[in-house]
This record gives structure tokens, sequence and C-alpha cells, in this order.
């Protein structure tokens, strides 16, 4: 009975549940089942080293590649089998590895077509510019002409121009400077506090540990880790055997 | 031209350049010399990835120039800085998509040993090339996908055959813009181990873009510092990074937001 | 040589045997092929397969798409055409016209290669098309010389007319008249053509052409000037392009405007180039072949499913024989659109 | 049994002329061997070809004709293009080639030879009888003519044509082929014309389209500008509705000519498709009816016997009489001088006969063929 | 930070987001001084062509006229030029469209051929409208079906682009044969267009006037709809990451085909307009119309409304100008002019920003 209520409150608290999925990119099988999941109000990080297939999983996820086996569940239904569009529509915002900037487009058109009704909300927006004055300066600029970490900035601030239901970030850190990584740790972190939850890329090791809550750790297409955050922060032998790196690496 | 120590490898002066109403390099005078790594910084925005672009020549500079062992370059085309030795991988990742990592290499190769316009050699019997290309191959660490068609890779070897595409140059200047950029924390050190190896062989001039400060820390002998386009401090790193103002700049120990105003 | 075609002819077995076929069959039709009509189609068929490999050089390997081609073939063929309207045929008059034409054709690719320098890819194709029509225009104004809309006929040395006897003696119960001298005449020249090219795709020169396909930008960073190679490439293709027109206006003894300046000839060897594939120089032979069998036996074929739908309204238009181009059309499409590499490159499995 | 190769475009645009061009040959074969299809007791087959309109199958449809079917000799083409592909083929295989309905004056040119016989009228023929219908002292003309040969050729013999008529040509304006705004040309002619006293004409020399009613829409009245219009197939015709009275001169118009051949031809042709026989239906049915009296003169189909015969033959046709001039191979044949009917019984402007322009009146240049 | 969930009207909404004070201006960005600078080259091409002809009616004649040719144009390529603007998509089968256009407005007309002559005005500019529309909507359904079955698969991919469209055009073109025959069309006007009136000395074209009233029209028409809605916006994004509109949940595919069969749409109304201009139609029609399409689209910048508007204008005027003065160069001055302009600006006249 008690059992049975936990069962449910287990569902309950994932937002997204991966239950080993496999995916074929062409000829290449990528991903040979895949699990973890992503807890709510929580921030989950996915660490792996380069190639592990991080990408290629959050891309599944947005139905960007098709799963070829297993379960994808959002908040208890089944999505892999959705289209992209819709599976956005039920609130998965994306900040991928590339950005996908509108180089096109200004800035701010760049941020509108992230707003469902065309609408800026001026207090949000206000808030994005706290933490990235770059949008702020740049904002009727073609987006093509920002640098390479600007762009970083203006992808994820598209991202959280509009609460959702679930955030997946492909590694924000990269290529940015130091104080804005400070920057965006804050921003996560507000996020948290106000009950996002967050699927992340990270390569940060330190960004990692200081932001997750919860971490799943993938090689070669599987999950070979999942805990939380803490556990694994304070189990030394752990982190080398798994990312081959003692705390002191990245400070 | 053996260049003497005294004299720079490479040399800015008031180097410049205005897009629209921005001026995204703004006056940077600097010299490299031979044998030195040099680490430019800066937030996001500053000017680096620009500032490379002008000395490769992919943007012309609206004012200033830049001189290649004293020899005044400004105005060469792209091609002839890179044939002179101006070396340069790239923050986004350039590579010849549809080829083969190996092609890859060739292709960089065969260009300096000036195969480029030979039209009755056979490509398949340039021995020279294919030897450069195996060795490099295993610098990099790509032999075992050397036949893999470059798109196929994953991020962090595409990061390495771009490295592996300046080093083929043998350039005497080498310029990396963000070169562990998005690798994975046992990745980045193979990279970087083998960056300080081309420098102990002390016959480049190495400047680097890098925002991780403890790779700053060991490799480099000298930091410059970028912000808003302007040389802000210029010197060896312990000094560098104890003036207040890069502290304020680059560490953003003051909101970022003061000084863009 | 025999190394430079190992490196680029395509591993398929299946492939190799269909393309010795087709050219055992050329090298023969003379002697397997009774009739005028297959002989005639043999020879431009050769023709051909020069005419679109010189253009896969460009469109497959460099990534230009030019729809001037035509222009260089037609420069060929004029030349050729005035010189023997205007002197007494010869090999000698030949080999002037053919030396000019090259000149010629060399000036307009550079002009036009340095045209390409100032836009971008993509207006290149437009720019290149607006001028062929120009010139197709001015070769009607000039009829004075080019014979107008109406082309020329002219008389070709005679040891290439059928007039001519080479052997009193049949041999293998065939007549070797001018005309099958001419038809290896022919042969000769495009091998080497050929030959030529095969030897430049397996050259470092043959690499860079890919490189400036695949990512400019790169190409020039890494010390090409990429300018150069891409005229060079243009000028190539054109001079071999020239050759193939001074071979066709050798064969047919006529050169019009129709038969080697129009746009449709253009599309044709487009169509060509895709059906045997972009990018791979043996891709020309299958594609000229099948072309020309289609342009020659497509619409014979299709006049018997006609006679046999003769009671279905509409459809029965769709198999009209002379609707012959529009299947041509589908298979097009249905090629770029399932195999872009085209046969070979289906064949082959895709490697660049 | 006697083989004739047909080669004529059965598809695309000039297919329609074709037909007529086939439909006609037979009609004249079997008009002239009065239903039989039998010659010196051989039984005559036409043999069709395809040219596609397209110089290079064109020829080798001859060559295939003459070489592998092994015809007699062969009748064609429409466009003068393929016909100049198609001369030199005559001449290898030593076989004779009736060029019809094709107009080009080169085709009896220095590039043709002996094997040629062109029954259909040439490009100067018309200009000459255009001179003939509308030339009259006081007449201001000026052309408007394609810029290329057959325009230039034109033009000039239509000058040549008029010289002693008394009417002078005070403009020329030569537009390239693909032109399709005719507003500045035709502005110019205006300019040239306007002041002149006495009667004002535009003479137009086009093959395909016809720019009349692009220059009729900037208002030529105004100035009392007419035009002069050239003959040309049914099928254009209904366009000359517009110009009732205006006057030219044409190849054939079916109630032109009186005989008793097109009598025969008018009733034969609407009794099997129900409509009028065309130009190019004419055409055919002269060469058939020319090639079958060589047959019957020169008692085989021996091209040299054939050529004896024909050189300088008169023979009786849908136009009356036609000769084959010996020196250059070229038939001389009456013209039509014609005024514009509007008939609202007729779908089509009808080309009443002002008077038939006899070969007599016409001196035609000798063409340069090498024989 | 719980602002997130709040909203606001859009008034304010709207206005919001604009914090002028502090951000980097951008104007080289806007496009107004390329379009002015045009402007002034056409109307120094008037002057000019004044100078040279000084009979003012002639030079009224030809200007009219020009103009009107230049609209005519300018309906024909808007389309092209707008499908690769938006959508970054090379159509060469845009030609067959126009045809198709043609013959269906063709076809239309000719249910009641007797309604051509003599009947009202009304009814004619009736008949006329309703060609039009049969022929964009036929046309557009075409084009519908050639999006999906061609376009679809060579997004980005402009020599795929080039080649696939080429084949469809051949089979266009064949289609037309097999419906209407191979035999070209005679298309009388209604007479209401037929002719012209005087004003004057002046002599005004009816069909031409009616052609330059048609393409202004357009022309604000189409501004409107790409510069003040989101439409353009959301597809010029799509055009350069269509992963990351699908990612964002808008459903692309819907809206790139939406703009093709708009772009189409205005293939067939040209046609119709041109066809009945040329009095004669043929299958090729369209295809001998590109070249002049391609010249327009390339001089204005690829993907520009403005620079085609511009651009036909230019071509128009200029054609009928040289053609009255100096008639040996008619042929080659479009070509000349857009190598000119080429050289002059590589992008064309109002060059389209396409990010980096
Ligand atoms: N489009 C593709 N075609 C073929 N193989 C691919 C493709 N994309 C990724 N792969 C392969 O899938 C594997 C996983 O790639 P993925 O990008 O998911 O790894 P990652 O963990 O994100 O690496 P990184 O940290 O470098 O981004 C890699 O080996 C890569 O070679
Ligand atoms: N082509 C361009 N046109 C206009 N502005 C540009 C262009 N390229 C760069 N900029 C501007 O110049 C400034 C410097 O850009 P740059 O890419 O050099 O920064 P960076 O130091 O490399 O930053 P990062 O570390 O994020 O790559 C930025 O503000 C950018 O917006
Ligand atoms: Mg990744
Ligand atoms: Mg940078």
């Amino acid at each position: 009975m008690t059992a049975q209520l936990q069962q449910d409150a287990q569902v309950q608290d994932n937002v997204l549940t991966l239950d080993s999925v496999h995916t074929n990119i062409a000829q290449y099988n990528i991903l040979h089942g895949v699990s973890f999941s992503v807890p709510r109000n929580q921030v989950t990080m996915l660490l792996g080293r380069n190639g592990a297939g991080k990408t290629t999983t959050m891309r599944t996820i947005m139905g960007l590649w098709q799963a070829a086996q297993g379960k994808i569940q959002l908040n208890g239904d089944d999505i892999q089998t959705l289209e992209t569009v819709a599976i956005a529509r039920k609130g998965l915002h994306y900040v991928p590895e590339n950005m996908g900037i509108f180089s096109g487009l200004s800035v701010e058109e760049n941020i509108r077509l992230a707003t469902r009704k065309n609408k800026i909300d001026p207090e949000r927006l206000e808030w994005i510019f706290t933490l990235f004055p770059a949008m702020k300066k740049f904002w009727q600029w073609p987006a093509g002409q920002l640098s390479g970490g600007q762009k970083q900035m203006l992808s994820i601030a598209r991202s959280i121009i509009e609460p959702c239901e679930l955030l997946l970030v492909d590694e924000p850190s990269k290529g940015l400077a130091p104080s804005i990584i400070e920057n965006l740790i804050t921003a996560f972190n507000q996020l948290k506090e106000n009950n996002t939850t967050i699927l992340m890329v990270e390569q940060n090791f330190r960004m990692a540990s200081v932001l997750g809550d919860h971490l799943a750790i993938m090689d070669d297409g599987v999950i070979v880790h999942e805990s939380d955050m803490a556990s694994f922060v304070a189990d030394e032998e752990k982190q080398s055997a798994l990312l081959g790196l003692s705390m002191e690496a990245h400070q | 031209m053996p260049s003497q120590d005294s004299s720079p490898v490479l040399k800015t002066q008031n180097l410049s350049i205005r897009f629209g109403g921005h001026i995204a390099v703004d006056q940077v005078s600097a010299e490299f010399e031979q044998g030195t790594l040099t680490a430019i910084v800066g937030p996001n925005g500053a000017g680096k990835t620009t500032y490379f672009n002008l000395i490769s020549g992919q943007l012309p500079a609206s004012e200033g120039d830049v001189y290649l062992e004293g020899r005044n370059i400004s105005n060469w085309a792209i091609a002839k800085r890179a044939k002179h030795g101006v070396g340069r991988a790239f923050q986004l990742t350039q590579l010849f998509p549809n080829l083969t990592v190996a092609e890859n290499l060739t292709l960089v190769v065969q260009a300096r040993l000036g195969f480029g316009p030979k039209i009755w050699a056979l490509a398949s019997r340039l021995n020279s090339v294919k030897k450069e290309v195996e060795s490099l191959l295993d610098t990099i660490e790509l032999t075992s996908k050397s036949q893999e068609l470059a798109r196929a890779l994953s991020h962090g070897a595409q990061r390495r055959l771009e490295v592996g595409m300046m080093l083929a140059m043998d350039p005497k200047v080498m310029m990396f813009d963000e070169p562990t950029a998005g690798m994975s924390v046992d990745e980045a050190p193979v990279l970087l181990e083998l960056i300080a190896k081309i420098k102990s062989e002390g016959n480049r001039t190495i400047l680097l873009v890098e925002h991780k400060l403890d790779v700053i820390r060991t490799l480099a002998d000298r930091i410059i510092v970028l912000h808003n386009g302007k040389l802000l401090a210029d010197g060896n790193p312990e000094k560098v990074m104890s003036l207040d103002v890069v502290r304020q700049a680059y560490l953003g120990e003051l909101p970022e937001s003061d000084e863009v105003a | 040589m025999i190394q430079a075609i190992k490196d680029t002819l395509p591993e398929s077995r299946l492939l190799r045997v269909i393309i010795a076929t087709i050219l055992l069959a050329i090298v023969f039709a003379p002697f397997i092929f009774d009739g005028s009509r297959a002989l005639d189609t043999a020879a431009r068929l050769i023709i051909f397969i020069v005419l679109v490999a010189s253009y896969d050089l460009l469109i497959g390997y460099t990534g230009v798409v030019s729809f001037a081609h035509t222009l260089f073939f037609g420069v060929g063929a004029y030349a050729v055409a005035i010189g023997f309207d205007n002197f007494t045929p010869s090999f000698s008059v030949l080999i002037i016209a053919v030396i000019i034409a090259m000149l010629t054709s060399a000036i307009i690719a550079i002009a036009i290669g340095l045209v390409s320098l100032r836009v971008k890819a993509i207006f290149y194709a437009m720019i290149t098309l607006a001028v062929a029509s120009v010139a197709s225009v001015l070769v009607s104004q000039l009829y004075l010389y080019t014979g107008g809309e109406d082309g020329m006929t002219y008389k070709i040395p005679r040891l290439l007319t059928p007039a001519f006897k080479l052997f009193d003696e049949k041999v293998f119960g065939v007549r070797i008249s001018g005309k099958i001298v001419n038809f290896y005449f022919i042969l000769a020249v495009s091998t080497v053509l050929f030959l030529v090219m095969v030897r430049i795709i397996a050259s470092p020169f043959g690499k860079v052409l890919k490189a400036l396909r695949e990512n400019e930008f790169r190409a020039e960073a890494i010390g090409y000037t990429t300018v150069y190679y891409r005229t060079a490439a243009t000028v190539i293709s054109a001079t071999i392009a020239t050759i193939a027109g001074a071979l066709m206006a050798l064969w047919l003894r006529y050169t019009g405007p129709e038969s080697v300046l129009s746009l449709t000839i253009m599309i044709d060897v487009l169509l060509m180039v895709v059906i045997g594939g972009m990018g791979s120089l043996y891709g020309a032979i299958i594609g000229a072949t099948v072309m020309m069998l289609a342009r020659n036996y497509l619409n014979q074929w299709m006049g018997t499913v006609h006679d046999a739908l003769i009671d279905v309204p509409v459809i029965v238009e769709l198999f009209n024989p002379e609707r012959w181009l529009l299947w041509l059309g589908i298979l097009f499409v249905v090629m770029v659109y399932f195999f872009p590499q085209g046969i070979v490159g289906r064949l082959v499995k895709g490697k660049s | 049994e006697i083989k004739i190769g047909h080669i004529y475009p059965s598809s695309g645009p000039l297919g329609a002329y074709g037909k007529q061009s086939h439909d006609g040959l037979m009609l004249g074969l079997e008009y002239a061997t009065g239903g039989t299809m039998m010659v010196n007791g051989e039984k005559i087959v036409v043999i069709e070809k395809d040219s596609q309109a397209n110089p290079e199958v064109g020829r080798s449809m001859l060559e295939e004709a003459y070489a592998d079917d092994e015809v007699d000799f062969a009748v064609g083409p429409v466009s003068s293009g393929v016909a100049m592909a198609m001369l030199p083929v005559a001449e290898e295989y030593e076989k004779i080639l009736f060029v019809d309905p094709a107009v080009a004056d080169s085709i009896t040119g220095e590039n043709s030879n002996k094997y040629i016989f062109h029954s259909a009228r040439n490009s100067t023929q018309d200009a000459i009888a255009s001179a003939k219908a509308i030339g009259r002292p006081g007449v201001s003309i000026a052309i408007l003519a394609q810029d290329y040969a057959f325009g230039r050729d034109g033009a000039q013999a239509f000058k040549d044509a008029l010289e002693g008529t008394g009417a002078k040509v005070v403009h020329e304006e030569y537009v390239p082929t693909t032109t399709t705004d005719f507003t500045a040309s035709g502005q110019r002619m205006f300019d040239a014309l306007k002041d002149k006293e006495g009667k004002k004409l535009i003479y137009t020399i086009w093959a395909g389209g016809n720019p009349l009613a692009k220059i009729q829409a900037m208002n030529p009245e105004r100035y009392n500008i007419e035009f002069a219009l050239a003959g040309n197939i049914l099928a254009v015709l209904p366009a000359y509705k517009q110009f009732p009275g205006a006057e030219g001169a044409t190849y054939y118009y079916y109630e032109n000519p009186k005989n008793e051949i097109n009598d025969w031809l008018v009733k034969e042709h609407y009794k099997r498709f129900d409509s009028p026989p065309d130009m190019f239906t004419a055409g055919g049915m002269s060469v058939g009816i020319a090639a079958v009296e060589a047959i019957k003169k020169a008692g085989s189909t021996d091209a040299d016997a054939m050529i004896k015969v024909l050189e300088g033959m008169s023979w009786e046709t849908p136009k009356g009489t036609m000769t084959f001039r010996a020196e250059d191979h070229q038939a001389l044949q009456s013209m039509y001088h014609f005024k514009v009917v509007v008939d609202d019984d007729y779908e089509w402007a009808r080309l009443e006969t002002v008077r038939e322009i006899k070969p007599s009146e016409m001196n035609v240049p000798i063409g340069a063929m090498k024989k | 930070m719980n602002s997130a969930t709040k909203k606001l009207p859009a008034g304010e909404a709207s206005s919001a987001p604009h914090p002028t004070e502090e951000s980097v201006s951008h104007t080289e960005h806007w496009k107004q001084s390329p379009t002015v600078q045009a402007l002034f080259l056409i109307l120094a091409f008037a002057v000019v062509g004044f100078a040279l002809i000084r009979d003012p009616a002639a030079w009224m004649t030809l200007t009219v006229a020009g103009v009107a040719m230049g609209m005519m144009i300018f309906i024909m390529t808007s389309g092209f030029t707008l499908v690769f603007g938006l959508m970054d998509v090379l159509n060469f089968g845009h030609g067959a469209f126009i045809s198709f256009g043609a013959f269906v407005g063709f076809s239309v007309m000719h249910l009641w051929p007797d309604l051509l002559t003599g009947s009202s005005v009304f009814v004619q500019v009736g008949l006329m409208i309703l060609a039009m529309l049969v022929s964009a909507i036929v046309v557009g359904l075409i084009a519908w079906v050639f999006e999906k079955v061609i376009i679809r698969h060579v997004y980005g991919n402009h020599l795929m682009q080039i080649l696939i469209t080429t084949g469809g055009m051949i089979v266009a073109e064949e289609l037309i044969y097999v419906l209407w025959g191979n035999q070209e069309k005679a298309w009388l006007k209604p007479d209401t267009f037929q002719g012209s009136f005087q004003v004057g000395s002046f002599i005004f074209e009816k069909y031409r006037l009616l052609a330059v009233i048609l393409g202004v029209v357009l022309f604000f028409g189409l501004r409107w709809v790409f510069v003040k809605t989101r439409l353009g916006l959301l597809i010029r994004a799509g055009v350069e990451d269509k992963e990351m509109v699908k990612s964002l949940g808008y459903d692309i595919e819907k809206l790139f085909i939406l703009v093709f069969i708009a772009g189409s749409a205005l293939a067939g109304i040209g046609g119709v307009m041109w066809g009945m201009y040329d009095e004669v139609i043929t299958a090729h029609i369209g295809q001998n119309l590109m070249i002049t399409v391609f010249i327009v689209a390339i001089i204005g910048g690829l993907g520009s409304i403005e620079g085609c508007f511009l651009a036909a204008l230019m071509v128009g005027l200029l054609s009928n100008y040289v053609g009255f003065i100096f008639p040996k160069l008619a042929l080659v001055s479009t070509l000349i002019l857009m190598v000119a302009v080429l050289l002059w600006r590589p992008k064309g006249l109002v060059p389209v920003s396409k990010g980096n």
C-alpha cells in the first residue's frame, strides 16, 4: 500500500523519464539504452566525455532524432513518437549545442520569436538584461554579428524569456568568460527558485557541481551513473573513476 | 629568413576595425616574439576573434597595420598570409564536411608543399604528403577515424581536426581561438599538452584565446587583455592578473553592466 | 595513367561491367550495329560523353553551376564551321580553327570567372544563363558569318566523307567508308580528352577543386587562392567543351544554334550529369548513354504504349511519343530526389 | 515498288505545318496517279520520319531514309534550318531531295547541290510579290523586320523589287527576333512616316507571332498610317480581322487560285478533314504531282535521269503552272495580291484576290547553287 | 522573482522592449539608403531619356510603356525573389508556373469567347479578375504539389534546388502540352483593354495602364504582409535554422508551403497579364521570360521586394529608351545594366542582409 503510494510519488516527482532509449543516426547506432529521470524543480546534470551521446540524447528528447526503441515520458505520458513541434508546445525549451541563433534577425526578433503571443514580458526582459547586459547593448543588431559568447547568451536568454515546463540546455558555458559564467549560474539559480526544472549538459564540472541537484553520467551511449549531486561530490573515487578529474582541476 | 630574437615575428600597430558605429578592435598595438605563447583574454565580445580576423586577413583593417617578420602584410590576401606562415584555428569549426579526415589534412599539407597547382601529378603518389598526414593523424589522435567523413565526428573530434589542420600548415604564427571550447575535462588536456609541446619546441609564435584561467597560468608567458576592443593590459601573467582594472573587466568583480555603459 | 584510372574508377564491380560494355559497344559500333542511325548515335554519344564529363568537372567537382557550357561547345563548332566554309576543308584548317576556338573560349571563361569573383555562387548560375542567351542571339544577328538561325552546312576533308573508301574490299562485311574513319578519329580524340580529365581529377589540383566545393572559406584560409582555382577549372572545362564542339561540327557537317547552342542542349547535358552522377567522370558515360538511348528509342517504346491506350482520354496523351521528354523529366526529378549522387553514386554508396 | 521518304516535324510546335505538308503530298500522289498510287506499274510507298524540327535529328532521319530504308528520293522539311542540314546528305547519297515548304533563299544557294529541288517559294519571291502588291507611286513605306537572315534578306529583296514602282522606303526597323515590346520601334516608324504625304504603310517581315496588334495599340490611325500584310496560315488569319481593307501578297489562300486542281483539292480536303486546305497542303500537293510527272517522263527513279527531266520541267499544281528553273532548281510560281475582307460567316479574315501575280512578272535572282 | 508569471496588456508589452538609450544604434542595417539611391538612379534615367529623346509625346509614350513593362516583369519576378528571400529556394520552375498561369487564364476567358468583344466594361474587368483568381488558385495548387514532391527535400541546398526544379520545369511544360496540345494559342484581350486613349498629344495604352495599377497595388500589398506581419520574421528564421524554429514550437513546414504557394500564385497572375499582353501563348513563354526574371531579381538583390520593384522599373524604362535611342544596343542593355549594378553593388541594388 505505502509502497504503491511511493511508486506514484516517484512517477509524480519526475518531469521527464527516459527508459532504455535507443537512437540511430544513419547507419551509426549512437544510443543503446539510455535510462534516467529528471526530478521536478531540480537541476539535472548530464555529464560525459565528448562523443558520449549527450547531445544525441537531448536531440532525441526534443524529437529531432527519432528514438528507435524505448520510452520517453513527460509527466507520465509518452512523447517519443511526437513531432518536435508538439513536444515544444508541451513546454520544453531547448538551448542546442550550436546555439541555434537566427543570424539574419535582430536580437530583439530572436527573443520575440521565443514568445508564444509575440509579447515580451518587460519585467522578465529587464531581468535578462541584468544577467546579460550585452543583450541590451546590441538589442537591435543582427544576431549574426554577435561574438561567439554573446550568441550563447542570446540563445539562453531566448529559452528563459518565458517560463517553461522543462528547460534543456546543451553546454551553456562553452566559450563563456568566467564573469559571464557567474551570471549564468546566478540566472539558473534564480530559475530554480522560480520552480523551473532543468536538464543540462555541461563540461565545466565546477558549474555542474554548483548548480546541479541531480546528475547522470553517460558514456558510449549508455548511462553509467545516476545519483544526487551531493553524494557524488562527496565521493572522490567515483568522480575520478567516472570523470577522471579531481575537484581541484577547475578552480 | 631566420628572425633574431630582437625583431618580433608578428606585430600589429594601431590595428582597428569599425562595424558601423561600433568599434570592435580599437588601436591595438602589440609585438609577438618567436617561441613565446601569448594568451589573449577578455570577456565575450571583447574583440579577440576579430583581432585574429584582422591578422589572418578575414577582415580588412579600418586603420593600422600588421607586420610579419618586419614586412607590412596589411593588404595581402588571406591565402598569401597563410602561405607565409600565419596559421589559424577557428573558434567555430571550419572543415571540409564531406571529405574524410585524412583528405582534410592532405589538402592542407599539399597546399603548403605547393602541390596545389600540380595538374599532372598523381595525388596518390605523393608519399611526402602521405607521411606527414599520418603523423598528424597520430598527433591529434584521429588515426582510427582517418577514413570517416569529417561531418560524422563528434564535436570534440571536430575541434581536434580543426587544430590539426592548422598544425598541418606548419605556420610561424599559430592562433588558437578557444581550442578547448566544449571539450570535456579529460579531452581538453590532450590538446593543451599538444600546445605546450609545440611551445617547448620554441620556434613558433603562439597566440591563444582561452577563458580557463588555470590553463592560462600554466601555459602563457604573457597575457594581453582586450576589453571593448581596447588593449587593457599587457604583461606577464602574475602582474596582469593582479591589476585591478583587469580583475574588474575580466573576472567581472563589478557587475558587467557598469562598464559596457 | 593506369594509376590515375585506378584512383578514380568507382569500386562497384557491377558499375565497371556496365561501363566496359558501353565502351565496347561504342568502339565496335560500326561492326556490331548496321544502319547509319546506330553509327550516328554512337558518334554523338562519344562527343556528349566528353562534353558531359567536362561539365561535371565544373559542377560536380568544383561545385560551380554554370549555364554557359554550351556556349563553349558552340564556339568550337562554329569555329570549325566557319573555317571549312571559308577555306578549302583540310586538317590544317581544322587544327587552326580549333586552336583559335580554344583561345576564344579560354578568354571568355576567364572573363566569366572574374565576374564570379564579385558575386555569390547562385548569382553565377543566372548570370551565365543570361550570357548564354545573349550569345545565341548574337549568332542569329551575325548571320553573315554564322548563317543565323538556319545555321551553316559545309564540306569536310574528303577523307572523312562517306564518298571516300579506305579499302576496296570490306572488313568483317563492312565497307570502311570515310564516315567510319571520321567515327574513329572522333573516338580517338575523345578518348584522349577523357583520359586527360581523369588524370586531372586524380591530381592534387583535382583535390583542391573538391575543397572549393566543400568550404571555400577554409580553402582560402589554408593558402589556396580560390579565384585562381575556380577560374582554372572553368578554363579547362571550357576548352575541352570547345574541342567537343569542334568534333560535333566535324561529324554533323552542319552547325546551327539548335544543334550546339540552345538551352535545350544545356538542359540535356545537365540531365546527363545528374543521371550519371555528379562528381564522377565515369557517370558521364552512363548518363549520356541513358539520355541518348531515351532520345532515340524512348519515344518508339511510348508509341506502342500510346497505341495500346488509344481510347483512354487524357492518359493516352501522357504516352504520346512526342511527350518522351515528360518521362525523362520525371526520371530526372526522381534521380535528384532519391539518389542525388546519380547512378554511379548509387552503386558506389555515396563515396565522395 | 517506289519508296519516297517524307521527313517532317510530326511533333512539336511545327507539327501542324508538318501534317499539312504530309496531307498535301499524299493528295498530290493520289491525284497524279488517278487514285491508283501506281506509276510505271510500280506501287508508291511513302515512309514518314519525324524531324522533331531539329536539324541534327532531321539530317540523321534523312540519312536513315536514304541508307537504311533505301528510298528513291525524299521530301521535306518545314524549317529552313533543318533543310540546310539536309542538303549535303542528298549529295552524299546521290539521291534527290524535294525541299518543301522551307523557304530560305540559301536552299538554292552556294552550299546547295544538284540533287536539291526547291518547290516551295523562297523568301525573295515573297518580298517581290509584296512589292508588286503594294508598290504604287506616292506610297511611303516603313519596313519592320526581324534582325536576322530571313528578315534582312527579305527586306533587301523587297526594296529591290520596289524599284520603279514609285513607292519609296522611308525607314527600316530591324529588331531582335525575341522582341516583345514594340513601342520604341513603333514610335520610330511613326516619326519617320507621320509628316509624309499620300499613303503611309508599315510593312512587316515577321516569322512566328505578329507584332501588328501591338503597334495597332499605339493607334497609328492618328497619323493615318496603315499596315501592309503578308499572307499567313489560316490559324493566324483571325487576327487579320483587325485590319479590314489592308492589302498584301500571299503564297496561297484557298480561295485565290482558279483551276480545277485547286477545286479538287478544296473539295477533297473538306471531305476528309472538313476544313479548307492551307498553305503547306498546297505545297505538299505540288511536290507530289511533280514527283509522279518526273518518274513517268524519266521512266525510272534513277536520280540523274529524274534530274534531267526535272530541270526546266513545268507542271500543273493547285497554284497553276509551276516551273523548276534549270539554273538553280527553284520553282517559279504565281503569288496572289489580296485585300482583307471581314466576313462574319468566316472565323478568319478572308484574303480576297485582287489579282494573280504571274511568274513572268517576278524576276527572281538566280541562286548560286553548285551543280 | 515570480514576475515571470505576470502578463501585461499588448500595448505596453510591445512598447517596452526598446531600451534605445544605452543600446547601440544600428542604422546601417536599415535599408532606406540603397532604396533611395536606386530611386534617384531611376529619375536620372527618365531625365537623361528626356534629354536625348526631346519630343515630349514620344518620351511620354516610351516612359509609360517602360513603366508598364516594368510592372508586368515585377509581377512575375516578385514571386521568384520572394520565394528565394524567405525560403532561400531558387525555383527555376518558376517559368513553368508563369506558362501555366497563362494557359489557365486563357481557358477561363475562352469559356465565354463572345464576352471578349462588345460586352460591358464591368463584365470584362470581372472576367479578367476571375481569370487571374482562377489561375492563381490552380497554379497555387500545382505549386503545393511541386513543393511536396520536389522542393521539400532540397531546402538549403542551392545546387540541388537548381537541378531538381529544372527537372520540375521540364515536366510542367510537357504537362502543358499534354493538356492544351502543342499549338501556340492566339489570345485577344477583351476589347476594353485594347487600343489606347489620347490626352492632348499623349497616347496612353489602356492595357499598360492596367498593368501599372496592378503592379503598384501588388507591391504595397506585399510590403505590408512581409514587413508588418510576423510571418516574414518567422520564415526568415526558419530558413536559417529549421530545427530551432521547430524547437520553438512553430510548424515551419506549413509556413514554407504557404509562402511557396503565394509566390507561385503571383507567377500565375503574371502569366495571365503577360499572355494577354503578348497575345500568343506557348508552353515556353515562361522559360523565355526567366532570363529577364533572373536579371531583374539579381539587379534588385535576390530576395528583396523593394529591390525587385525598382529593378523592374529600371529594366523596363532602360530597354524602351535604349530601344528608341540606340536600337542596336537594345538587346544587351539589360545585361550591361546588370553587370554595372553588380560591379557597383555585388549583392544587388537592395542587398538582403543574410546574417553572417
Ligand atoms: N550527424 C551525425 N552523423 C553520424 N554520427 C554522428 C552524428 N552526430 C553525432 N554522431 C556521433 O554520435 C556520437 C555522439 O555524438 P554527440 O554529439 O551526442 O556526443 P556529445 O556527448 O554531445 O559530444 P560533445 O561533448 O563533443 O558534444 C559521436 O560519436 C558522433 O560521432
Ligand atoms: N562581421 C561583423 N560585423 C559587425 N560586428 C561584428 C562582426 N564580427 C564581430 N562583430 C562585433 O565585434 C565584437 C567583438 O566580437 P568578437 O567575436 O571578436 O568577440 P570575442 O572576443 O571573440 O568574443 P568571444 O570570446 O565570445 O568569441 C562583438 O561585439 C561583435 O558583435
Ligand atoms: Mg554535444
Ligand atoms: Mg571569439
